[in-house]
């Protein structure tokens, strides 16, 4: 017998000294500069963090490398954020300075912290998964690109949490988030009766489709798609690959805005659909850039101090914020899913 | 009162409110239909349970609807109320009347009816309570002859009604007793023969308060709003302040956008009106010092319903501002587009809201020619399982031209 | 051919002439006193409306006597309102005070405007509805008369807006009440197969049931109730009478809080649970009445001024009003059917 | 660059943002498979699409998942990557690492592996990108022996994960790192052997703020909270109003209970703690001077997941408040029965959320043996359909127990 289910490494043999003796005993944080936090302890000890944006995707050279850092500065200690940012973890104030210094060197960029845009949380796209309808490394890469100045400066209204998912199963906590990037399809998926009679089961490929699109047909041994019902959701093609739903002309993306998960102020919000589609354009997707771009800097332009990007728009409205943004409203943007009729507006109350 | 028949009744006479037992009695004392009521009522409090059974179909010449036929249970202990149905007849619009009118509503039902009556039935007509299946054309036939006719029942147009409106309120922002009236008058054989899916109701309030409720419970939902900005006089502003309003505290303090400024040193009310959404709440509070604007018209809404089957649905908005002028093209233009779609695409007893609900709001407006609007929802949706039209799709151009955004 | 299709009579021939000529011009207006409307017109004239309270289920007697008063006091000139409640149209401030006397003399009481309770729109019960759960008139008499002082005076902070449905079809405007009182059925139908068989329709019957729970039964040529399932609508007992849902032991009343459909500050808001059963307990219903008083006292030591019942409680949560009130909070509350999950309380931010 | 084979790749290296494309050719000069994947991708961005194959079902002996299987889908072009699977292995709680553990794992990875990683991927798990079949359990062993599990994939417990918590957090109310370990070690069947009709996710985060956004994308959540009242440093207080802090404007205005008063005369802040909803606002905004209480536990939440396929949802509460305390037995008991009745009464493919929605909170809440309660709920019901027990229902005594309001 193979030995099984030993279960993770103990967390207590990854954490540095200092973390060993004040654990729960931190008395409060201060942020001396983006991308560097400094937590002080009721024993007056002091950790410092130094957080770095990363892309997720390393090689075993970045990894060796941020070792090396670790070493030198941290004791042989680090650590990776909620959102895949690299944290080294400092006792020494004086390692700080220095540890920037080289960070600065290799081009790795500092901040995360306070009332920035941090990491872009993603997921595989056309690096891994089979059922992407547009790739995650590529448009982080794009949108952070131009977003750095905004990773590395504390200046937004609040923090501003963008999330991608390469399609609408929406891998990571993309459905609320700031502001949200998600991979769609606009055509049904094609059937290849053939392949599909040889390798999916009906009833599980019939089950999965939410709008009871999907009919099976006894003479093919496959199915048909009712494709007037079809909303391009990928669910049987994740059940049988004989449903290629994979369109390069009309895959793309949609943007949906205003979601977040912590209950500070408000409680979690949904992100809502800002723009329906933007084309693949790659290998640096000018539209998605641009989009986002714009979508941060009305929010960062009009946003009270401390409001959340959902915070804004329910303080101004959402008929605001489409006019603010000049984004056109269409039938898409009105929901016909299984919660529509609570989001329709049943009250005069609106604005013009 | 120890050996009264009715002791249940009798005990309903009692207190301050007016007592509809005491109604009752009254009726009773001439009319045998009215007596059988009262008994069959003071069982049902002993029993705890109706004793009206499903009503067939009954009715007079000519119409489809307007009767609620009604049988007891039990004819051989309540002879009287054997037959015992209703006769819907069409309010005036804003339930007026001159007494001359309700005299003869009240001769003719003296002599036809049980001299029972419903001012008004919670859709808005009178309701007369109690007839045979004999006496129904007959009572008809006389309120025609006084000029009432039959309100809405069934699958049909059920009869609208409306807020009193410019007859009786400053707030008023079109003519809700007119637009009712005339939309009444042109949707007769709507509103006499039922040939829909289900029932369907239209209500007008002149004003965001919506004194009829409509928004609660009409399929078709006009209230009066004004586009511009609404109108303060500040010389009112100050004989308010003057009279120790606290402004500030119950006037600016819940406008729900805070759009309000209250200048105290100088007692002036400003209000940014971009940000107004039309609540009427200051306008309630200071009618004397505030009006709606000068353009003024009415923000149109469908689908509101009871609980049944799906859920209650409150009205939501369809057009944001429409003016609201005779002859009301407009609106009925729309309510034609509404029932021809509705008609073909509901099921049966799916009201107007249900059947977009399950269609979607894209179908539905695409059907009745209006454009998608941000006013329409609270929120856009929160997933991404939306339709594409096929022209939007195409194998060259992947950016539809609604969406791209160059 | 009968003459048909006439419509109902030109409101213009029932307006007393102060409207007739003030129409579309009236400016502002007061409330003297309870009860009492005085609207002014841009052209200085002014208007006297006299508001009564009415059991709505009116005799000829009552409406003949009402007709007397308007002949004396108001030209013959009088309408009802929305409420159900009898208004009467004065032009000449002298008349007020005499028509009032004659009024308090006819015991008939006077008020419903402003911050009061007004009449409670009601429906038909025993008196003529077949599927009714609990009375009407009888219930409403019993509340008005516990409520009357509410009724004749303005000392609430809001207006509050009582209805009555003595079945879940909630004819009214019962699910956006401030309170509503709507009559229950608690078990499934008992089905009457011979009678199924003779006067229903099968298919009808069984799509009427929202939760499915009706299966054909070929045999009976009846219907079948999985009483798992049923939820006591009795929608399907409207499409067929072999379907009796009425039980004097169980059925009884439930008592919703915190509807609204005036825009007024905050939208329309539906009438959510707040006592799932009250006993039916003829002919004065005192569990009921005791249950209305309870909640409006409640509502008025504890809103601010000018808040509406729901807007009290979206201030304060649902959770401080289960325990002002101490009501019991129970399974029954919380939501299980279309727009459930929208309830659910998906934050830590609430009150212990 | 006119010639080379990777132009959008190349250009994907530009920019200030520290590059994936930069990582893949890292790995493409030494490894074959990196180098497949470069060329695959690049074809990719030629041909707007992915080039990947469903995964057939590869594992290593003894586990039911932990890896995602992957297949180029044009082998010929790609022979590289015809094989390309991922291993998911079981972070340690909080991401927190020794450069000594880290390293092995490169160098499994350099032996067996593309080289290519990700740290992490969304659930938490290490995610090492791109090998064999013929590779997997070699890899694994190594793994093992340096003291690395699977993670979770497939219809299983998924990889726990947890914030920082009181390892770098003064907000922590509970010890999020110790909760995910232990569940972590006591739940490693579930973890490893897909037995159920879907996933199920568990995070937790240690206070309100929700540093792993457990409460939109887990099944169950477990968020830090407190009872008492959180407590005010008075003398911080003066020195952040010294230092120019508008309290009143960025402080109390925000606060969503307006519970939050504050005496510029005397810099003092006071909280009306029984009207607190515990936010954490004020506690970000002055954390030198606001702490969590002195009661700390945890609000538990189940539910929340991604929108496919019926809608997304948000984790709802189902217990307002749990102390956490080790050996955490409580929530271990919870999870058991949550999942024996979640496991009985899901369809294939539904996760608990749905279930419960489908089945009813009323039906989860007495197989979990919780009682109803209104932090449950923003609102109760709008629809009067609810259903009676059937011993809440009798012929005798109408009123049930529990809602008699004598
Ligand atoms: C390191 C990390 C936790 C971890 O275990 O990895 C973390 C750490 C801290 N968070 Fe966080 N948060 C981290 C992800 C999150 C997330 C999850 C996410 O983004 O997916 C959230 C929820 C976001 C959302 O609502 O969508 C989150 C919402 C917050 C908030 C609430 C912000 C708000 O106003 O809504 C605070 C409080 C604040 O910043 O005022 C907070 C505060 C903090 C503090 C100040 C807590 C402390 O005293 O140590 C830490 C430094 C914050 C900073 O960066 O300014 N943290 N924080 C995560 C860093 C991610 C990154 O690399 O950027
Ligand atoms: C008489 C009246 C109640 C009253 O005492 O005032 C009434 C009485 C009945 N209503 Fe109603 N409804 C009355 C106004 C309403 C309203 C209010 C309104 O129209 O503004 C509603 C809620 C609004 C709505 O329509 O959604 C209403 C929602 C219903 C429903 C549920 C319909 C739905 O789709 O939600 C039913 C069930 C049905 O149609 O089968 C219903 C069915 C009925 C029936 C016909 C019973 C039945 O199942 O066949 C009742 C006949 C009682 C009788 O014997 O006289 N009644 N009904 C009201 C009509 C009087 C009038 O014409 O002026
Ligand atoms: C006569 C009537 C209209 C009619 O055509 O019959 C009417 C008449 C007036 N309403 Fe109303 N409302 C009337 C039913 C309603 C209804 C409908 C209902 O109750 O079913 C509503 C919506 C109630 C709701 O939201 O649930 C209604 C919500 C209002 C409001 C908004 C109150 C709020 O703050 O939500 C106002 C404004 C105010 O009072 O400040 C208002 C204001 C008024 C004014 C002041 C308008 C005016 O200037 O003439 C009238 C005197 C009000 C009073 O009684 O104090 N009226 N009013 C109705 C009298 C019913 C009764 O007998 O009591
Ligand atoms: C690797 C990862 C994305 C990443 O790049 O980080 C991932 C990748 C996949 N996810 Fe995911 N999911 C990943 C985290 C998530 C998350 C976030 C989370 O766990 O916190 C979600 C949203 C939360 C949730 O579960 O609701 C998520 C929601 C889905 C769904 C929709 C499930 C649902 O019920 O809503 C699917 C569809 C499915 O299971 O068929 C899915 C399916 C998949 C599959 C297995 C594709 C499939 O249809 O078979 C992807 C395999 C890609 C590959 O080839 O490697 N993935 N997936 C994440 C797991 C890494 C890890 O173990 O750490
Ligand atoms: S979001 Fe879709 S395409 Fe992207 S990794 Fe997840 S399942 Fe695959
Ligand atoms: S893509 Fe989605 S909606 Fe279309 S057929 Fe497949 S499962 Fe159904
Ligand atoms: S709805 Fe407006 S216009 Fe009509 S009566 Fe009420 S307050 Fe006046
Ligand atoms: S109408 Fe309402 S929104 Fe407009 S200013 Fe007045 S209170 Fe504010
Ligand atoms: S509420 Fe029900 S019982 Fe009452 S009148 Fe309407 S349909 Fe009849
Ligand atoms: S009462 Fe309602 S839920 Fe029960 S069987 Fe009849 S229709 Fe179905
Ligand atoms: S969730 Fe709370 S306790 Fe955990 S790291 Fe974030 S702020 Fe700290
Ligand atoms: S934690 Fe939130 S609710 Fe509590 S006092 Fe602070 S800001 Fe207010």
């Amino acid at each position: 017998m193979p030995r099984t289910d030993f279960g993770p490494p103990k967390y207590t043999e990854m954490l540095p000294p200092v973390i060993q003796e004040n654990y729960g005993k931190w008395k409060y944080h201060e942020i001396p500069q983006p991308g560097v936090l400094k937590h002080v302890s009721e024993t007056g000890a002091a950790l410092y963090t130094v957080r770095i944006g990363s892309p997720r995707l390393l090689s075993i050279d970045f990894l060796r490398n941020i070792c090396d850092l670790a070493d030198k500065y941290c004791g042989g200690y680090l650590r990776f954020t909620s959102r895949h940012n690299v944290e080294f973890l400092l006792s020494e104030a004086q390692n700080v300075d220095p540890l920037l210094a080289e960070l600065a060197a290799q081009g790795l960029p500092v901040g995360g912290t306070g009332n920035s845009i941090s990491n872009i949380v993603h997921t595989q796209g056309w690096v891994h998964c089979h059922t992407p309808a547009t790739d995650a490394s590529a448009v982080v890469k794009s949108v952070m690109d131009d977003l750095t100045g905004y990773f590395t400066s504390m200046t937004l209204p609040a923090k501003c949490r963008v999330a991608l998912a390469c399609c609408i199963n929406m891998c990571g906590a993309v459905h609320c988030s700031d502001i949200a990037i998600v991979g769609i399809h606009r055509k049904p998926p094609k059937v290849d009766h053939e392949m599909f009679a040889k390798v999916s089961e009906i009833p599980n490929v019939v089950a999965a489709c939410p709008t009871l699109a999907i009919k099976p047909n006894p003479k093919t041994k496959s199915v048909d798609i009712n494709e007037e019902r079809c909303m391009y959701c990928g669910n049987c093609y994740t059940m049988s690959p004989a449903l290629d739903i994979v369109d390069p002309e009309n895959d793309g993306v949609a943007i949906f805005v205003g979601g977040k998960v912590s209950n500070a102020r408000s409680g979690p919000m949904f992100s809502r659909l800002a723009i329906p589609y933007l084309p693949n354009n790659p290998p640096r997707w000018p539209e998605v850039t641009d989009a986002v771009r714009k979508l941060v800097e009305v929010w960062a332009a009009n946003a009270h101090p401390g409001e959340r990007y959902g915070e804004w728009i329910n303080r101004i409205g959402w008929e605001r914020f489409f006019k603010l943004t000049d984004l056109p409203f269409t039938d898409k943007h009105i929901d016909d899913f299984t919660y529509a009729a609570p989001t329709f507006r049943s009250t005069t109350n609106f604005k013009f | 009162m120890a050996d009264s028949k009715t002791p249940n009744l009798d005990e309903l006479e009692k207190g301050p409110w007016p007592s509809f037992a005491t109604e009752i009695k009254k009726a009773a004392a001439t009319k045998a239909n009215a007596k059988g009521l009262m008994m069959q009522l003071e069982r049902s409090y002993k029993e705890k349970r109706g004793h009206w059974k499903h009503g067939g179909i009954v009715g007079v010449k000519g119409y489809g609807g307007g009767v609620i036929g009604r049988y007891s249970d039990s004819p051989q202990e309540n002879p009287e109320v054997a037959e015992f149905h209703t006769i819907r007849v069409n309010q005036p619009a804003g339930w007026f009347y001159n007494t001359d009118s309700l005299r003869k509503i009240c001769d003719i039902w003296d002599k036809y009816g049980s001299g029972l009556t419903n001012f008004h039935g919670a859709t808005g007509d009178v309701i007369l309570l109690g007839t045979t299946t004999a006496n129904l054309q007959p009572a008809f036939d006389e309120l025609a002859d006084a000029g009432f006719d039959l309100g809405g029942s069934g699958s049909a147009l059920r009869t609208p009604s409306c807020c009193a409106g410019q007859a009786r309120c400053e707030f008023a922002c079109f003519d809700s007793m007119a637009l009712c009236h005339e939309l009444t008058m042109a949707f007769q054989n709507q509103l006499h023969r039922p040939m829909w899916p289900y029932k369907f109701k239209i209500k007008m309030s002149a004003c965001g308060n919506d004194c009829v409720a409509a928004i609660g419970r009409s399929d078709f939902s006009v209230i009066g709003t004004w586009r511009d900005s609404l109108v303060i006089d500040q010389a009112a502003v100050k004989e308010y302040a003057a009279e120790g309003l606290d402004i500030r505290g119950r006037v600016c303090e819940p406008c729900p956008t805070k759009c309000l400024k209250f200048d105290e040193k100088n007692a002036e009310l400003t209000v940014n009106a971009e940000e107004c959404v039309r609540c009427m709440h200051c306008i309630n509070a200071m009618p004397k010092a505030i009006a709606p604007g000068k353009e003024r018209g009415a923000t149109i809404l469908v689908g509101g319903k009871a609980p049944i089957v799906h859920s209650p649905l409150m009205s939501w908005v369809i057009v944001p501002f429409m003016k609201i002028e005779e002859p009301f093209t407009e609106v009925k233009d729309l309510l034609l587009k509404i029932w021809e779609w509705w008609d073909e695409n509901a099921k049966n007893r799916e009201r107007l809201g249900e059947t977009i609900v399950r269609k979607g709001m894209r179908n539905f407006l695409k059907a009745v020619e209006l454009e998608a609007k941000p006013q329409m929802v609270f929120q856009p949706r929160a997933n991404p399982f939306y339709f594409w039209w096929p022209d939007e799709i195409n194998s060259s151009d992947p950016a539809s031209e609604e969406t791209s955004n160059d």
